[in-house]
């Protein structure tokens, strides 16, 4: 983790509530995929605590960052109107990654949903520069959550699965799970935490990762506020430091 | 040069900042960002008996100018905080408070004797002020009976080791609870905990935490703090370590006119990692620009007459 | 049409939202910029037997999302008030509550026994929790023997006239408190005054303010008021009138659903004079769209198995 | 009072930590010399108390008012930082005003202190217009501090005292009042608690009006957080609504 001012270079709407932002900074190199930035919102107090929202994309080129979030609250709400060219404070780099570099794999079975979206697509873009294949799952609420469906598919097979059938597949994830039967070495999810369990109970025992989500304080293992029991029964892991990723079964969803 | 260097109940601090109990861990995530030996002391996370997994999630909510948290006293038990967290720790020079939790007398007593008798901790901080945890922890903090007997009975195992006892904010007289302590036998007092605190979460209707209840700290509850340290530092002679709220040098000297030898710094951690670094180097500017020459001659000046703090030590 | 009319204690409110005591003078003011039959009702500023011309000034300060206020309880005495300040007010349809101060049970009781005896207010408000005065007060509001005699020596002369108490937050246990007030006949809770807090200013090395303490108001404590009444409201089957902190229609949610019957804005009308119709004209829309059709439905709804809220009117 | 959204259209340092900005708004045209704006910092809980400001002039054609304040706090500090287009939320028109209709006068005798000086610019505008003959006697701090001489200078006499000797005469305003001996019919002063103190020592007796300042809560008279007792010894007057401009004699300084 480092902390850094970056520059927001680019702001669009991509999907209903749905916000795309690219930001610039000095040192990016070193972020991988399943990654995130905590993000200060605001200035003095108005708001305490960060806000933690994945790496969707790194260009090491231009030292950017893209993030996409969906304004569910007062912090994303404030974010959205951050104007282009000022500058936001990160801690970036937080917690642990998809192991791109340490698997084995030629297949991949990406499954996202909504939110959990977004750092499936740097995950998806570094395992394609591995030469693995990449077929993802993506839910989302309606046609018109939607996005990234090109970005996708320029990696892979896609397929958009919605709860209310307005778009591409009717159904969950595992609608097209059940139906498509992909094969593949490792899955890698991301997503809300009934999909997630959803995810695990179907594809049980079979190699995969998972990225959950939590309430943060610190965002860097300090505090205990996001931690998430561990499958031992006993332990526990901190979801901002030992996560978010974790292997499938390696947590209680 | 200001002087920054100031001593509580026989301690030698190198400056008066120290991050406070459970905002800062073992000290180890901090410690990958800067040299934890930049700081006055560092007071660790709460220790019990035996492991404790806390409370459930969602742990931590926003709330304006502050956040309430409501961990319940996750740790991994005194033993394992002896073996595997304090030898980090004790690989730097800066002294090392353990926050002291437990359900009974017992219990205090057990986890303190354990953390005593180790070379690798300079200060105990006996938490009888924690609200989020059923039992034990914050009724000891508010009982003056009950507070003096925890007090008594700690003191008895701690050897050399100064004893703070942390007192809970959430209190009619908190005057009446540190007189209490003081005359038990504690060496100095932490002040103050956090405040007993909700909020509701309108789309389902329920607390937003999972433990309905939690402590509110960070700027918010500042007056608060500081109305308490100048009231009990007219009533008790012993050292206070003042927090609640800090996060600027600014705000350090406005606890220590009230009467705090030293500060701790919770909540503004988790807006920014470096605070307490930032804190300590801008503290010299701020004491030089308000007319003092040293951390020392700041202590209560915010009384009238000048407050006279009678060390003990 | 989503219904906001409620009653507390046998009072119709055409809504639950009214100004609070202390922030809103005797309505005059605020009367020349809207027209006050807007508002649910309308708590007047503390009423002493004598007039009394408060603390020296300053009496304000800002706080982080909060002020600090000692004013101490100007007022220009109960008959003045009913002769030169109530007039005004019941030229318009909105129930008045009338703020009851003073320094022993006597007082009180002649307080509350002028204004009960006018048929110009139609509830009182015992405010046995003012943090900035020296005698009387909050004295009364944190202990529950005193808490108890005083309501019941003040509810012997209220007649018909429902009798709210205003309980103080600065206490280990305010449920004792409730209880104690419900208990002795109490009509109604007002909850939460103010916390009190200090800040020091920097320059002058005092306590900013002449009194030294103030209360602390606003958004900051609004977590602390939550939990009270939501503890509160598990406790005492009458009506709460809430506040502390409120500023906006989803505010007013998180109160009714923590169990308020009805709340008041007090610090928010400074930063906002129109805070009060503002906050009246969005409740629909986020009444609905939390959903619910009406206040009523509202509250008591955060709490587990759903609060079964027993009128006793 | 009216609540009304004002776009800050200029702005300028023209003293030590001294801005002059205007503000222009819709209806301004009612606002009397003396009066103050209680101006809202910030947004969201940032500042909870809002700022009371002087009117230092008005111009009734571009519908603009223009404010002088002194950086010395945070909320100064945040008000200098308010960019030119922005707009600030004010109640306009506080307070009573110097009664420049309602008196009989040929020769008015202004005497300002540091921020006390800005109402009265507007003051001495509206009596020049009243064909007044006005003099200023304006005590600053340093030469650093010294602002709008010229503009005094243009509507009569100006004596600029300063305590270090830096510029102008040396000493307060009443080594001019006593060196001078300037005729006048009314005074009328606005400053500092102890100068006021001295200047109305010094001309006790004499018919004139001082503007005074504390701390506000709402600044329009509900919460009683600005009172000063009045000289009759048991009667009081808030700061915000029953001044700040008072006859000399009527409250306790
Ligand atoms: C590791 C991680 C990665 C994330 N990645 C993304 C992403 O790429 N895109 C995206 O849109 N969202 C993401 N989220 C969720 C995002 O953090 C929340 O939606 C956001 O914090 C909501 O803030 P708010 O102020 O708008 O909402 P509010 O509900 O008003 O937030 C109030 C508080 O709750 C916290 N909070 C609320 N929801 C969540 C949540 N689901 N997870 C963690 N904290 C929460 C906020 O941080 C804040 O402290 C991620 C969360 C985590 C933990
Ligand atoms: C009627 C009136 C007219 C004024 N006119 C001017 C003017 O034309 N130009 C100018 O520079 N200043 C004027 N002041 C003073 C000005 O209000 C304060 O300097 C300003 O509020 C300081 O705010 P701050 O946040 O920068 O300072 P801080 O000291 O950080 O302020 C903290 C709090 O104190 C209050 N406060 C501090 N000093 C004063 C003060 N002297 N009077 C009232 N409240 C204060 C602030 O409003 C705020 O609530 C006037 C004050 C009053 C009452
Ligand atoms: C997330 C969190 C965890 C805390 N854990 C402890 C603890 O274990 N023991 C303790 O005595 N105090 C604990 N506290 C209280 C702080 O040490 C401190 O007293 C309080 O937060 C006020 O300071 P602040 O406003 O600077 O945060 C905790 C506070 C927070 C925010
Ligand atoms: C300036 C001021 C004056 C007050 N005066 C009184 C009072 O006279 N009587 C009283 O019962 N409460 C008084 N209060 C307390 C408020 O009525 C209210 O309980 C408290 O401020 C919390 O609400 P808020 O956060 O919305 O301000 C006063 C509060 C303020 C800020
Ligand atoms: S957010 Fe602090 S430990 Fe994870
Ligand atoms: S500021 Fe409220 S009465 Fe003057």
């Amino acid at each position: 983790m480092i902390n850094q001012m970056m520059t927001v270079v680019q702001k669009r709407t991509i999907a209903k509530d749905t916000v795309e932002m690219v930001l610039q900074g000095s040192t990016i190199s070193f972020v991988e995929p399943g990654q995130f930035v905590h993000i200060r919102i605001g200035t003095g107090f108005s708001h305490m605590l960060r806000r933690p929202i994945s790496i969707a994309n790194v260009d090491g080129q231009e030292q950017t960052i893209t993030v996409i979030f969906k304004v569910i609250g007062q912090g994303t709400e404030e974010l959205q109107n951050v104007s282009i060219g000022s500058s936001l404070d990160v801690l970036l780099g937080c917690g642990t990654s998809y192991p791109v570099q340490g698997l084995e794999l030629r297949r991949a079975l990406l499954i996202g949903g909504g939110i959990g979206v977004p750092p499936l697509y740097y995950l998806a873009k570094e395992l394609r520069k591995k030469g693995v294949q990449v077929t993802s799952i993506l839910g989302f609420q309606s046609k018109e959550n939607v996005f990234y469906e090109e970005e996708f598919k320029n990696l892979g097979a896609c397929h958009i699965v919605t709860d209310d059938g307005s778009y591409g597949w009717h159904g969950n994830v595992n609608t097209v799970i059940d139906s498509e039967q992909i094969p593949f070495d490792y899955f890698f999810s991301c997503g809300p935490l009934g999909m997630l369990r959803a995810v695990s109970t179907k594809l049980i025992g079979q190699p995969g990762y998972i990225s959950i989500e939590e309430r943060m304080g610190c965002g860097i293992g300090a505090c205990y506020a996001c931690v998430v029991p561990a499958k031992d029964g006993k332990g526990f892991r901190k979801i901002c430091k030992d996560g978010p990723v974790f292997p499938a079964g390696e947590v209680v969803l | 040069m200001i002087e920054l260097s100031t001593s509580i109940a026989g301690l030698t601090l190198k400056n008066p900042v120290m991050p406070a109990s459970g905002c800062f861990g073992f000290g180890k995530e901090y410690g990958q960002y800067y040299d934890l030996n930049q700081l006055g002391a560092i007071i660790i996370k709460a220790a019990t008996k035996d492991a404790r997994y806390g409370n459930q999630t969602p742990r931590v909510a926003e709330t304006a100018s502050g956040m309430l948290n409501a961990i319940g006293l996750q740790n991994p038990g005194v033993e394992a905080i002896v073996e595997q967290e304090l030898p980090f720790l004790q690989s730097y020079e800066t002294p090392i408070i353990a926050n002291v939790a437990g359900s009974t007398v017992e219990e205090y007593v057990y986890v303190a004797s354990r953390l005593a008798k180790t070379k690798a901790v300079q200060a105990l901080e006996l938490n009888i002020s924690c609200p989020n945890v059923k039992e034990g922890g914050v009724q000891f903090g508010t009982d003056p009976v009950l507070a003096s007997n925890v007090t008594e009975s700690v003191k008895e195992v701690c050897g050399d080791v100064p004893l703070f006892v942390k007192l809970s904010p959430n209190v009619s007289d908190i005057a009446e609870i540190a007189k209490a302590v003081e005359a038990a036998g504690a060496d100095g007092l932490s002040m103050i905990n956090t405040l007993t605190g909700m909020t509701i979460h309108l789309p389902s209707k329920k607390p937003l935490l999972a433990n309905k209840t939690g402590g509110l700290s960070g700027p918010a509850i500042k007056p608060i703090a500081v109305r308490m340290i100048y009231e009990v530092r007219q009533q008790v002679t012993i050292p206070i370590i003042g927090m609640g709220g800090i996060t600027s040098a600014e705000d350090v000297l406005e606890f220590l006119l009230a009467g705090a030898n030293a500060v701790a710094v919770g909540t503004a951690n988790f807006l920014d990692p470096f605070v307490c670094p930032k804190i300590i180097e801008a503290l010299p500017d701020v004491l030089h620009e308000f007319g003092f020459e040293s951390v020392d001659q700041a202590i209560g000046k915010g009384h009238e007459r000048g407050y006279e703090y009678i060390s003990r030590t």
